[in-house]
């Protein structure tokens, strides 16, 4: 029995791709313009066949083996009993090696403050008995926290197309795939 | 900044230190050198507040939007830090939208207009910041010389839209015009006009059933309406439907969103719906699907209908029409015959056409015949007013100065009777055009909630109308398009910086909007600077204004609450109110009881009023005006702002960087044109430089852009509208027909 | 954080290029079996000073270099920390040789700096090889680097004598050149027939001109080296400044699994 | 105490130029440089371009090309109102003092600023006091003379017409500048 893991559970079918999440994130973190936690990636036309119709809402993955844990020389980042993977920028030097290191780009570089940040999952929030900014923000329930722990659904991906796979990390996401509408396009 | 910044949690700056700062500032003969200084002594009002502890205020949004959302804004040492759904409103559940949570941006942007300004030759950009007193001095000598000169007030002209729906913001600037005498109005709706009057033939008013209620649907067809995108809170619901079994289909020309997030998309041919409509109306009949009983008990002119379908419409026929294959059409309108309740979610979109209350009305018939009006779960949901009933205070309880000559009305008037006059009311779906005819000429006009140049169509017209004039004073938070061509811009507040109370034309909710900080710069609520005219009109010419001279925000929106409003929302003040947002106490399912408003008091197929407005009387097909360049051009909205608001903030811009024109690959290759090609979309009214996307959401005669005011760029969509109107939305909009912008034309090549 | 990647260049070439130096420099101090004190000394001198600068350089990369020294701090999981370690370890015992070598050349001193500047080199391939970037996740920045070090490293001996080993040393340098060349061409192939996130570096290395002046700078040497055995200084900063473009390459061409979230991976 | 004088001058006649309403003002405010700095001053031909030209800088009602508020250059983003601005209005609350403006105008408008560090620098003159030279040297370091030479940087960037807007600008800049310095002065 694995230990407590929180993770965002992203279910594209309900999407909606209406960037309420991302601003959240902007409303109650006000970061550097350019500077994004959050990010809602359409699918290009090879997984999904409509042009920016369908999407995944992107964060941190706080993995269970987070890289950006793994490489940062001075210890800044922490991994919390629930999972959560916590950055200090009071420790941080900004010497920019999570930045490069995260296959997911979840830590940015803040060039005013010349130091890393990243998606905390609202952990302030959530030990508040509060859900993520993003996650109260979704119109559709399209994102959610989960705990892996005992998570258990059996059409859940773990790593959808579009969504690099990195076992040795083991992103704590899951996802639901878009459905395609039946589509009657008119003749003449 | 390398050092550790220890200035804002030092010791330096609590109550201690101060008080021997304060008693040195006195040794140290301060006060000989406060004098002619800015600072000030401040009286001690106890050690200053530590960060976090924020206090929350029930807000509301003002936009002019589906969802209208109740919000909570928090607030620390008089400063907004960050916005949040109220969740006690069942329709939002506590979210927002990317516009909503931009706000805190918006307020704090240093984009804002912070001073009243003057410019120097219009256009020129030589602005001069003026204090409130002249701007306001200026403003009334030149009313007042035009009253003089012309001996009325006609010259004098008001442009107030929908940039904000705060019910005060409703009324208090007509208010003051109404109080200066009988002048020009800007009037009519670019929203929804021939549909609202579709309605009103139909069931003699518009009201739809509870959004909240499209859960109980056992078929929902979202035709020529994209919530995903314009009314996110709804999709929810549509969403509950679903999983509760029902079939959701989307009828748009264009792949919207929404079509991506149903189960089956239709996409007929631009401004077709009509036909669509009438062609499953004519296979139900077929089938013997009509609800008769429903019908025979509840609607008018339902035979008439029924030999209009059987002689003028096959399903061929409207196959042919839109473009959707026949049998498509049939299955479509079997199973929503067959389903119970199946309701239709009529788009504001399927409208704004040459035929779009025609389409409407064949809508509603097709929902009418099936037996789903007045259905939990049914209905042809269009909007509702009726959680509207406010007192419009002042405007409703005023009059013009005694004598004021005005504008008569040659229909009204009766020879031999003694003139009456009235303002002189233009449709503001053709401004430029109703500007030019004029006459008297317009000579002075003031634009409030409202960016013309970017929401009004053939937009080159519109500047030269607006170059001719003698003044044009533009109050507003930001420097739009509008503003640039300005004499005088006033700096007006956002809805944390001042009392309202909204409500939405779609959803239940009532909600209050507490002011949450002190007005920014200079900024003044509409309320206040109404009376600020109002005042200095009487202080150079007596009794020149009957509009009130000393109003604040708050005492004007409780005002506006009466006994039908608290009624209608089970509170008894509006001070309920600040406990949080409150629902209509109303029967989600409208027209439940069959009692409908039209003169019979039946559904009418066959409407009488119609004819009198010079439609046919039945929902006839009538097709859309023909082509007059190669490409349809839309114009929708964008999920990134609303009309020409917040696209401009950067917040924004960092997930919406840049305007676009979406292409068909097909005829992206017939201009041999590839994605992220400059192109020019332009038509004989004017030309827009864009960047272009290509992509098969839009059908292959067609252009889209979505609407949008970019800070720092020219784009602008109005360039290639004209102003061709919709068939109705004189019956109840004082003879303004509605627009027909997404029925535009034009061409695109490479650049 | 541009500007960031040029002091990486710079730190990673010239610490590499002294790395490369200080084995050379003891290779032919043991193979060749002679060689005076004074061209040794100076050699190491010379390597010393390289290291220095990049060091240095190092620096500018950080966003507070003042918390420079915390980065000793995480060596139990971070390779960036453990780099960090090594470099400044190899840097402190090149200094202490050096200053050893006033007397009499301490062999076993010398073999033990260059071993840790080898194991310093290692270390850093696997600091910069960050699972974000597929293609070089994995040994290609070692191989890269100890390429970079022995060819810098052979190369600067155009600069000291005693001629008689240039014979040696030239062929030894035509045999890493032409490695260099094949290893930066083959890798790239290779990506390209990768995935989407390789392929993309793959073409983004071949499309860049800075990478192909890298590859003609490094080729400039061997005609001349094959007439006549002969090393000459410009060889050196030829060889120098291709290791500096083909780090730059490195560095900025390199693509990034995140840039293609969205896309077909 | 001359220094000092000439300094107070300075802070004073350059915190009337940047709140300045009209051409008038700006004209006053440039005329009552100490005479130094006065020779130095470029020709203004005409004061009411010289007007536009400075609204369009530092007023309004277009996007500012220079904004004179510190969050703009201190926050991690660009805004009014932010920590900065709060930073500011507390600085003046323990120095029992605050902006005639309240929340109209946010606290941290350089000519605010600047006549927050005149009072200081005055009151320092006459009588020595460690707390509150380390409040002047927090107030200079931490916060006016991190901001003020990227506002200054900024308007050079977009080159004013007017000569006379880059110099107050750059004036601005040395002035804090010197403060800075002359650190251990009082």
């Amino acid at each position: 029995m694995m230990s407590k893991q929180l993770a965002f559970y992203v279910d594209s079918q309900k999407c909606i791709g209406c960037f309420s999440c991302a601003m959240a994130c902007k409303n109650m973190y006000h970061p550097e313009p350019g500077v994004k936690w959050r990010q809602v990636y359409p699918l290009s036309e090879d997984i999904y066949p409509h042009h920016e119709r369908a999407f995944y809402s992107l964060a941190c993955n706080h993995c269970e083996h987070p890289t950006c844990l793994e490489c940062c020389p001075v210890g800044a980042y922490t991994k919390r009993e629930d999972g959560i993977v916590v950055h200090d920028q009071d420790k941080c030097i900004g010497c920019g090696n999570c930045v490069r290191s995260c296959p997911y780009g979840a830590p940015q570089y803040n060039p005013k403050l010349k130091k890393a940040e990243k998606c905390s999952m609202c952990w302030e929030r959530i030990d508040a008995k509060l859900e993520p900014a993003c996650v109260q923000a979704c119109p559709v329930k399209a994102l959610r926290i989960i705990d892996l722990s005992e998570f258990d659904d059996a059409e859940a991906l773990h790593y959808p197309p579009g969504f690099p796979r990195f076992e040795s990390l083991n992103p704590s996401v899951r996802f639901k795939l878009p459905r395609h509408p039946h589509v009657v396009r008119r003749n003449g | 900044m390398e050092k550790e910044r220890k200035l804002m949690n030092s010791s330096l700056l609590n109550e201690m230190s101060r008080r021997s700062f304060v008693k040195l500032l006195t040794a140290g003969g301060a006060a000989a050198m406060l004098h002619g200084g800015l600072l000030t002594p401040k009286a001690f009002a106890g050690p200053a507040k530590t960060a976090g502890g924020c206090k929350a205020f029930h807000s509301a949004c003002q936009r002019n939007c589906y969802d209208t959302c109740a919000m909570l804004s928090y607030v620390d040492d008089g400063v907004l830090k960050y916005v949040e759904g109220d969740k006690q409103s069942t329709f939002t559940n506590g979210g927002l939208c990317v516009k909503g949570y931009s706000y805190p941006r918006r307020v704090y942007s240093p984009d804002r207009i912070k001073y009243p300004m003057k410019q120097i030759g219009r256009g020129t950009g030589n602005w001069k910041r003026i204090s409130w007193e002249e701007a306001i001095d200026s403003i009334c000598d030149k009313i007042l010389s035009i009253k003089k000169e012309d001996g009325h007030l006609l010259g004098l002209a008001l442009d107030k839209n929908s940039g904000s729906e705060g019910i005060t913001n409703c009324a208090v600037i007509q208010g003051l015009f109404t109080g200066l005498g009988y002048t020009t109005r800007f009037e009519g709706s670019n929203c929804w006009p021939a549909g609202y009057d579709a309605q009103y033939f139909d069931f003699g008013d518009m009201v739809c059933n509870d959004p909240e209620d499209l859960a109980n649907a056992g078929y929902i067809i979202l035709w020529g309406v994209n919530p995903a995108w314009t009314s996110i809170h709804t999709m929810k619901f549509i969403y509950a439907a679903k999983e509760r079994g029902a079939k959701v289909v989307c009828i748009d020309p264009v792949l919207t969103q929404t079509a991506a997030k149903c189960d089956e998309y239709l996409a007929p041919k631009m401004g077709t719906d009509g036909a669509l409509a009438l062609g499953m109306a004519r296979h139900i009949l077929d089938l013997g699907l009509a609800d008769r009983g429903w019908v025979a008990d509840n609607a008018l002119g339902f035979p008439e209908f029924e030999q209009y379908l059987r002689e003028k419409v096959t399903v061929q026929w409207a196959a042919e029409e839109t473009g959707i294959p026949a049998e498509t059409i049939a299955r479509i309108a079997e199973e929503f015959a067959k389903a119970k309740p199946a309701t239709v979610w009529i788009g504001y979109g399927l409208q704004r056409h040459t035929n779009g209350g025609r389409a409407v009305r064949s809508i509603d018939a097709l929902v009418a015949m099936t037996g789903n009006v007045g259905k939990k779960g049914g209905g042809a949901r269009y909007g509702q007013e009726f959680t509207w009933d406010f007192e419009y205070w002042p405007k409703s309880k005023m009059s013009p100065p005694a004598g004021s000559i005005g504008f008569v009305n040659p229909a009204k008037q009766k020879p031999g009777e003694p003139t009456v006059y009235s303002n002189r009311s233009l449709n503001r779906n053709q401004a430029a055009r109703e500007m030019r005819k004029a006459d008297p000429k317009i000579r002075m006009l003031w634009v409030s909630c409202s960016n013309p140049m970017s929401q009004y169509p053939n937009r080159n017209e519109m500047e030269k109308m607006y170059r001719g004039l003698d003044m044009l004073v533009v109050v507003d938070q930001f420097f739009t398009q509008t503003a640039e061509l300005a004499d005088i811009v006033l700096p007006t507040t956002t809805q944390f910086e001042e009392w309202q109370v909204n409500v939405s034309y779609w959803h239940y909710w009532l909600a209050i909007n507490e002011q949450c900080i002190e007005p920014l710069f200079e900024a003044k609520p509409n309320t206040v600077i109404s009376a600020l005219v109002s005042k200095r009109m009487n202080e150079l010419s007596p009794g020149s204004c009957t509009y009130q001279q000393d109003l604040t925000p708050k005492e004007c929106m409780i005002r506006n609450f009466n006994d039908t409003i608290h009624k209608l929302n089970g509170i008894s003040s509006w001070e309920d109110l600040l406990k949080g947002p409150v629902k209509a106490k109303r029967n989600p399912v409208s027209w439940a009881e069959g009692k409908f408003k039209t003169p019979s008091g039946k559904y009418e197929f066959l409407s009488a009023k119609a004819a009198e407005y010079g439609h046919p009387a039945l929902p006839e097909y009538h097709s859309r005006r023909p082509n007059h360049d190669k490409f349809v051009v839309l114009t929708p909205h964008t999920k990134f702002g609303l009309h020409s608001q917040f696209i401009n903030l950067d917040w924004m811009r960092d997930f919406n960087p840049e305007p676009c024109v979406y292409i068909n690959p097909n005829s992206a290759r017939s201009k041999n044109i590839v994605s992220g090609d400059m192109v020019r979309v332009y038509n004989k009214f004017g030309e827009v430089a864009v960047k272009a996307q290509v992509t098969d959401n839009v059908p292959e005669d067609t252009l889209l852009m979505y609407e949008a005011w970019f800070k720092n760029e020219k784009f602008n969509v109005q360039n290639v509208l004209d102003d061709a109107v919709a068939d109705m939305g004189a019956y109840q909009f004082g003879g303004h027909r509605g627009p027909a912008i997404q029925e535009q034309f034009a061409n695109v090549e490479k650049m | 954080m541009n500007d960031a990647n040029y002091s990486l260049v710079l730190f990673t070439v010239l610490a590499q290029g002294s790395v490369g130096m200080i084995v050379t420099s003891y290779l032919c101090f043991r193979l060749a079996g002679r060689g005076e004190m004074p061209h040794v000394r100076r050699e190491w001198i010379m390597a010393g000073v390289l290291l220095l600068a990049g060091l240095t350089a190092s620096l500018f990369h950080i966003g507070h270099p003042f918390g420079a020294a915390a980065a000793l701090t995480h060596g139990a999981t971070s390779w960036l920390s453990r780099e960090v370690i090594a470099v400044c370890l190899f840097g402190a015992l090149t200094a202490y040789t050096i200053v050893a070598m006033r007397k009499s050349l301490p062999a076993s001193l010398m073999l033990g700096t260059a071993i840790l500047g080898v194991v310093s080199l290692v270390v850093s391939g696997a600091a910069y090889a960050p699972p974000s970037l597929p293609a070089l996740n994995n040994a290609s920045p070692i191989a890269l680097f100890l390429l970079t070090a022995a060819s810098i490293g052979l190369a600067s001996k155009s600069f000291f004598g005693p001629k008689d080993d240039d014979g040696f040393v030239a062929q030894w340098l035509i045999f890493v050149l032409i490695a260099s060349i094949a290893v930066r061409i083959i890798l790239p192939s290779v990506w390209s027939s990768g995935g989407a996130v390789m392929m993309k570096t793959g073409q983004a290395w071949f499309a860049s001109p800075v990478f192909w002046l890298h590859i003609v700078l490094l080729a400039a040497p061997i005609p001349f080296l094959l007439k006549s055995k002969a090393l000459k200084p410009w060889m050196f900063v030829a060889v120098l400044a291709a290791e500096l473009l083909g780090r730059l390459t490195f560095f900025v061409g390199t693509a990034a699994t995140y840039q293609n979230i969205g896309h077909l991976f | 105490m001359q220094e000092s004088q000439h300094e107070a001058q300075t802070l004073a006649s350059l915190r009337d130029f940047f709140i300045a309403q009209d051409g008038a003002e700006l004209e006053a405010a440039v005329g009552r440089l100490p005479e130094d700095l006065k020779s130095a001053v470029p020709a203004v031909p005409d004061w009411d371009a010289a007007e536009f030209d400075f609204n369009r800088f530092f007023v309004g009602p277009r996007i500012l090309a220079a904004p004179p508020y510190a969050s703009v250059y201190l926050s991690p983003e660009p805004q009014v109102m932010g920590e900065a601005a709060l930073e500011a209005r507390r600085i003046y609350a323990a120095l029992g003092l605050q902006s005639p403006f309240d929340a109209r105008l946010p606290d941290d408008h350089l000519s605010l600023e600047l006549d927050a560090l005149r009072i200081m620098q005055g009151v320092l003159s006459h009588t020595p006091s460690e707390p509150l030279k380390e409040l002047r040297d927090c107030f200079v370091h931490e916060h006016l003379n991190v901001w003020v030479p990227l506002f200054a940087r900024r308007v050079r960037m977009v080159a004013p017409e007017h000569t006379i807007i880059r110099f107050m600008a750059d004036a601005v800049e040395r002035c804090v500048e010197s403060v800075a310095e002359s650190k251990g002065r009082f």
